[in-house]
């Protein structure tokens, strides 16, 4: 089964949520909508679902026209954000519920439930009302019941965003398993880039209403086909420098200018913006091709694994991210540096004019 | 996530729609019919156009003079129990107690009066302020004031503000509690934390956020107070003379009383147009801001 | 400005006779110096509301005392601990400009109005409030709702403590740093205790310089982020701090060795023969579990390489047991492995609490 | 704790006061009229439930109380189920003229019953209903339906939309939904605009009276009539009111949480 969005639109009160978007999704893949918020992630989602009808365009399951069919004569299975449950019926009531409508023997139903309560780990839950749970243990449940039906299209709508910090990591590493074996179309919307990148499959990356770009997740990440899926595939948020390339020479808004190196060296003259990931900012000048900036630090937030260091060189803020717990007090002076060869150029119109080959570099 | 737009759902609405036109509609096109004829009672009707309106509005003829007295009445009867229940429903609010056993009890007695049909809330008082047989009436009289709201004006009027105080400050009390209620504790507890005066509490939370639901409660009372009708008419019958002959007894007076069909019908559709002023203001009110009672989380 | 010192300090909402089981903070003891940043980390549910709450008064501890400055407040009101709080949600009231807002805690105490206003100006521009102080505080955006919160208990220049209750949770994700580096600066311009509450690690540790961490009512470790992440004195600790968290595999422990899974491994340090029947694990994170070929130590299965970017971790699997590993780049394996642990990154563990071995 | 200093002494009076007329009903009730004329009581020295019995066994009493009952449970049972699906109409879909229509109803909610006591006398003795249940019930209509919409809206507006769609989404077909998913979860809803629908009809009399004659009156029209009556029966009087307190006294308890909402019309 494959689900396609031909030309769709939908504009709400004079607002365009989605704008002229075409996408095609097959059987059997996974496909991330990535996005910051209100960059139109939930409305494609209700549109490939069907809740909403689009206002320009059509939607197309297998080739056939379902643009204005109800919900219900299609094959579809939605997790919202804010763990919707049936509040009157137990676990095991909520995740048989589309079996019940199907009218399924009484054994089929009791296997099939058992086997999704299994995979996310409900079995001791199942005669429980879904209130008397953690919110993580409710989500867990509105899945086992998107998963039992076996929908051709299963969509989940940033799942994890309510969920506390350790348990949204819990729930994240299961989720590749919980997908693996179903044959339906995953559509997974989330403004995490790990996410994107764990689940892997497609990406589509969603700027205001419009597909900035779509394609493997991992290829995206590589080789972002412009300065705005940089940006939306980034997190922290991609740092940025307006460089000007004049014979063989780079200077920095700064004034001072330094050789070309790397794929600068291939590109012609002119203005363009060099672009690199928290983790493509290092610290200290460690490599004969970076470039270093002598910068002041903001701020450094910790989680335990790594440090995010916000950094300020020039007017323009940064960050850098390092691994270990890195205690830099605010106001420090600090050498960042950043190799060329493991950044991304964009021309002045945003598309992508050079990035680090995939393979080798630290990208 | 706003709601989708879809002329379906008028299928939902027709049956209630149709019943609601069957019970309001159609009598209301009666009464603009009669208000714009006169009749002499034999089924013959003669167009009379806006003549009663005119009349109506003119103080001057004996219909214009019983409109505006009784209209007088209301609006005076209405300001005097808005004055007394309203401040007196906010303080019983606040005197509730907030948990506990205590408060299911509070909420079942303050409601009983509001439970009572309202010609049994008048024999009530009709008995009780009866200087004979009644325990209000026994004890003024036995202090020396010659109460009796039969035969005294004011002791009629006193007496049908008392019952309505009666029946109805225990609704803005109640109203003001459910406000107090969806305060979050949070806001006390910082206003303990900024050392804030049970006044300065009062003033700066609780007022505030009691806010809307006065306003529903003032509207509720006006409108309800504007079309009172079965209490006075069974304690005191309109009367002494017509000193409590509120608008819709005059009207019931007119229609069902003299069967003078004409006079009635412009009377009740003027009566009927200040409601509907007061209605669109309750209206835009209500639904300004919706607050959202979240049923799966429990009572608001 | 007060040391805060919690002596024996339990609560249980079943009263004091309760089983300690139920109870929602079990017995503890903790000492808070004057001026700290402190953090109460751990999942929903563990308690750390509870202990923030008996702080500010607002609880009153079922036994145990709390000292401000070695004075006794336990039965104390909230009023007169002198205490601040910035809530969940914005607090503030709907019908009084920011200004009124930051001003209202002053009034209560009949402060003289030339002072109150000398006062809110400086709290002001400390807060970048400036520009916003004659404006009605309703219609403001939540961060800045939570910022006059904030205020209102700093304008006390004698506040005691200042005590945050994830007061982040409804602001916008990219809007959240800022906040934080304000508290953050905040907290070095002014010499007043901090205590934030908060079940997100990355807000625990770049606001507080000691992380409280809690689990079911109990406080499992008490020490700065680097101290939390190099040494966790608990299974729970290593697993909560860190993401992902610390790998704990079942294992013997006899001197210098470990066996895990029918595996010996090195260890720098020596310990104790554990008793027969202590629960001896081993903890060690994934940063510092090496993957690589077959038969170069503990074998391995590996499950799944996910690419998180600028990480890859490795899901591995020892007999029944997990194991997770970040993997440097380019390195692709699949199938039959193997790990070394660096043995200087190794914890042991006995009964889930950290055994120190001798040198 | 209450809020305000002396709150117990207020709230204490205040019920004092609400309780003290219901209290002489009562009293007045279980005294026979000899005892009534002969000089005022604080309680009924010889207690008698003469004038219960006499209620009971007095067709032109009781059945009083049986027209009311009838005409109410009616109006009640209609007004809920024509609410219901309007209620849910206006709670999850925008359409045509959809805010005149909800205003439109409120009017009809506060109309002053005196303007319709003619029209409805017109109106039903034409179509043959008068001095039927059915007449009064539709009448009540008038202000029950508007008044159920509301409340039911109120309570269904509280019940996440994404409920709904995950029920289509699982194939539910509109009436299962309704009835075994949505149903239950505003079974209180439904409980309290019920409740209210019986009470305001319970206590209207100006158009119960004006509609029936004898075959349908209701009891409050009985105890008005013999009101006029020369040589005043006041302890049947109060007997007669007594008994239409039970009907609220004992649903009360189980919506004494929602009563300021069913007031406020689901807004509060």
């Amino acid at each position: 089964m494959s689900i396609t969005l031909a030309n769709v639109s939908r504009v709400v009160g004079g607002v365009a949520h989605i704008r002229n978007v075409s996408l095609e999704l097959e059987r059997r893949t996974l496909n991330v909508l990535l996005g910051p918020t209100l960059s139109g992630k939930t409305s494609m989602m209700r549109l490939l679902a069907g809740l909403d009808a689009p206002t320009e365009g059509r939607v197309l399951e297998n080739g056939q026209d379902v643009t204005g069919a109800h919900v219900r004569s299609r094959s579809v299975a939605m997790v919202y954000q804010q763990f919707i449950n049936y509040p009157t019926l137990t676990v095991f009531e909520n995740i048989a519920s589309p079996l019940r409508v199907q009218r399924r023997r009484k054994k089929e139903v009791e296997e099939r439930v058992r086997n999704a309560a299994r995979l996310l780990k409900l079995e001791p839950f199942l005669d429980r009302l879904p209130l008397e749970l953690s919110g993580g243990q409710q989500q867990r449940t509105a899945i086992a019941r998107a998963l039992v039906k076996d929908a051709d299209l299963v969509l989940l709508d940033e799942p994890l965003a309510n969920l506390d910090y350790k348990l949204r990591e819990e729930l994240r590493e299961e989720l590749p398993r919980v997908f693996e074996n179903s044959g339906a179309v995953f559509v997974y919307a989330t403004t995490e880039p790990s996410e994107a990148l764990l689940l892997g499959g497609n990406t589509a990356c969603l700027r205001m209403g419009e597909i900035v770009q779509f394609g493997r997740t991992i290829d995206i990440y590589n080789r972002p086909s412009s300065l705005y899926a940089a940006e939306v595939f980034s997190d922290p948020p991609i740092n940025r420098i307006a460089i000007t390339l004049a014979g063989g020479k780079v200077t920095f808004p700064c004034g001072d200018t330094r050789p070309a190196r790397g794929q600068l060296t291939q590109l012609a003259d002119g203005r363009y913006t060099l672009a690199f990931r928290a983790h493509q900012l290092t610290f200290g000048d460690n490599t004969d091709q970076s470039y270093p900036f002598c910068g002041k630090v903001l701020l450094s937030e910790i989680t335990g694994s790594e440090s995010y260091v916000h950094v300020v060189w020039a007017g323009t803020q940064w960050v850098s991210v390092a691994p270990g717990v890195h205690n830099l007090l605010p106001g420090m002076t600090l050498v960042v540096a950043v190799d060329p060869r493991e950044a991304f150029v964009f021309d002045e119109t945003g598309r992508l004019a050079a990035a680090p080959p995939p393979a080798s570099g630290r990208g | 996530m706003d709601k989708p737009s879809d002329n379906k759902a008028w299928l939902l609405v027709l049956p209630a729609f149709l019943l609601v036109v069957f019970t309001a509609i159609i009598p209301m096109m009666t009464v603009v019919n009669y208000s714009v004829q006169d009749t002499f009672g034999n089924n013959q009707f003669f167009w009379n156009g806006v003549g009663w309106y005119k009349e109506l509005l003119d103080p001057s003829t004996e219909l214009g003079g019983r409109f505006y007295t009784s209209l007088g009445r209301n609006l005076i009867f209405s300001a005097i129990i808005l004055a007394i229940e309203i401040p007196l429903g906010i303080v019983v609010a606040l005197s509730m107690p907030r948990e506990g056993w205590s408060v299911a009890a509070c909420l079942v007695i303050m409601a009983l009066p509001l439970l009572i049909p309202w010609n049994v809330v008048g024999t009530i008082w009709q008995i009780f302020g009866r200087s004979d047989i009644g325990l209000l009436g026994a004890a003024l009289n036995g202090v020396g004031l010659n109460y009796n709201y039969v035969a005294n004006p004011l002791d009629a009027w006193a007496t049908i503000i008392v019952m309505d105080v009666w029946h109805w400050t225990s609704l803005v009390a109640l109203l003001c509690y459910a406000g107090l209620k969806s305060i979050p504790e949070a806001y006390y507890q910082a206003a303990r934390i900024d050392g804030a005066s049970r006044w300065a509490v009062f003033r700066a939370i609780q007022l505030p956020k009691m806010h809307r639901v006065l306003l529903i409660a003032v509207l509720l009372r006006f409108m309800d107070s504007f079309m009172i009708y079965t209490e006075p008419f069974v304690v005191t019958g309109g009367g002494p003379g017509n000193s409590t002959t509120f608008l819709s007894i005059e009207v019931v007076k007119i229609a069902l009383g003299q069967f003078d069909l004409g006079k009635a019908a412009a009377l009740s559709l003027v009566y009927n147009l200040v409601i509907l002023i007061v209605c669109w203001v309750f209206y835009t009110v209500m639904t300004g801001s919706r607050s959202r009672p979240h049923v799966l989380g429990g009572s608001s | 400005m007060a040391r805060i010192d919690l002596v024996d300090i339990g609560h249980s909402y079943a009263g004091s006779d309760a089983p300690e089981v139920s109870h929602a903070v079990k017995p503890m003891s903790l000492t808070w110096r004057q001026g700290g940043a402190y953090a109460l980390l751990g999942p929903s549910g563990c308690g750390k509301t509870t202990l923030l709450n008996i702080i500010s008064g607002i609880v009153v501890p079922s036994r145990g005392r709390i000292l401000f400055n070695e004075r006794d407040v336990t039965s104390l009101s909230t009023q007169a601990r002198n205490i601040a709080q910035v809530f969940q949600f914005p607090v503030i009231y709907d019908t009084m400009t920011v200004a009124q807002n930051l001003a209202f805690p002053l009034k209560n105490r009949r402060v003289p109005p030339r002072e109150i206003e000398a006062r809110v100006g400086e709290i002001a521009e400390l807060l970048d409030l400036t520009d916003v102080l004659g404006r009605k505080a309703v219609g403001l955006t939540a961060d800045v709702k939570q910022k006059i919160s904030l205020g209102r208990g700093l304008v006390r220049s004698d506040v005691a403590a200042i005590l945050f209750d994830e007061p982040l949770t409804v602001i916008d994700p990219h809007l959240k740093w800022q906040l934080r580096s304000k508290l953050k600066a905040l907290h070095r311009a002014l010499d007043v205790t901090m205590i934030y509450v908060t079940h997100d690690q990355t807000e625990a540790m770049t606001f507080a310089d000691t992380v409280v961490v809690m689990h079911d009512g109990r406080i499992m470790q008490s020490g700065t982020p680097a101290e939390l992440f190099e040494r966790p004195e608990h299974t729970f600790v290593g697993h909560f701090i860190g993401s992902p968290g610390m790998n704990v595999l079942p294992a013997e422990i006899s001197g210098r060795e470990a066996r895990v899974a029918g595996h010996t491994i090195a260890m720098v340090k020596s310990y104790p023969t554990l008793a027969a029947n202590a629960r001896a694990e081993l903890g060690v994170r994934p940063e510092f579990v090496r993957l690589a070929a077959p038969g170069c130590g503990l074998p391995v299965h590996v499950e799944r390489i996910d690419n998180l970017g600028r990480v890859r971790i490795a899901r591995l699997r020892v007999g029944d047991l997990k194991l997770v590993a970040t993997v440097p780049r380019g390195l692709e394996l699949t199938g039959a492995a193997s790990v070394v642990f660096d043995p200087a990154r190794v914890h042991v563990y006995a009964e889930s609490r950290l055994v120190a071995g001798a040198d | 704790m209450t809020l305000i200093p002396g709150g117990r002494m207020i709230l204490a009076w205040f019920l004092a006061f609400l309780l003290l007329p219901i209290y002489w009903l009562v009293n007045m009730s279980l005294k026979t009229n000899t005892e009534i004329v002969s000089g005022l009581t604080i309680w009924p020295h010889s207690p008698t439930l003469a004038n219960y019995i006499k209620i009971f066994t007095d067709s032109s009493w009781y059945s009083g109380y049986i027209n009311s009952l009838s005409y109410v449970l009616i109006n009640t049972v209609i007004s809920i189920s024509l609410a219901l699906p309007a209620a849910y109409a206006f709670s999850r879909y925008r359409f045509l003229g959809d805010k005149h229509l909800f205003f439109w109803l409120l009017t009809n909610r506060m109309a002053p019953p005196a303007v319709f006591a003619l029209p409805f006398f017109n109106l039903y003795s034409a179509i043959g209903l008068f001095d039927t249940p059915w007449a009064v019930a539709l009448a009540h209509c008038l202000f029950n339906i508007p008044l159920a919409i509301w409340i039911l809206e109120g309570f269904m507006s509280g019940v996440p939309r994404e409920i709904d769609e995950t029920a289509f989404l699982d194939g539910y077909s509109f009436p299962r939904f309704f009835l075994r998913i949505f149903l239950p979860l505003i079974a209180s809803g439904v409980g309290v605009a019920a409740f209210f629908c019986f009470m305001f009809s319970w206590v209207e009399l100006l158009l119960a009276r004006t509609l029936t004659t004898v075959n349908a009156k209701p009891i409050a029209a009985t105890m008005t009539r013999t009101v006029s009556a020369a040589g005043m029966d006041w302890g049947l009087l109060a007997a007669a009111g007594v008994l239409t307190l039970i009907p609220g006294a004992l649903v009360i308890w189980f919506v004494r949480n929602y009563i300021a909402r069913g007031f406020a019309l689901g807004r509060v």
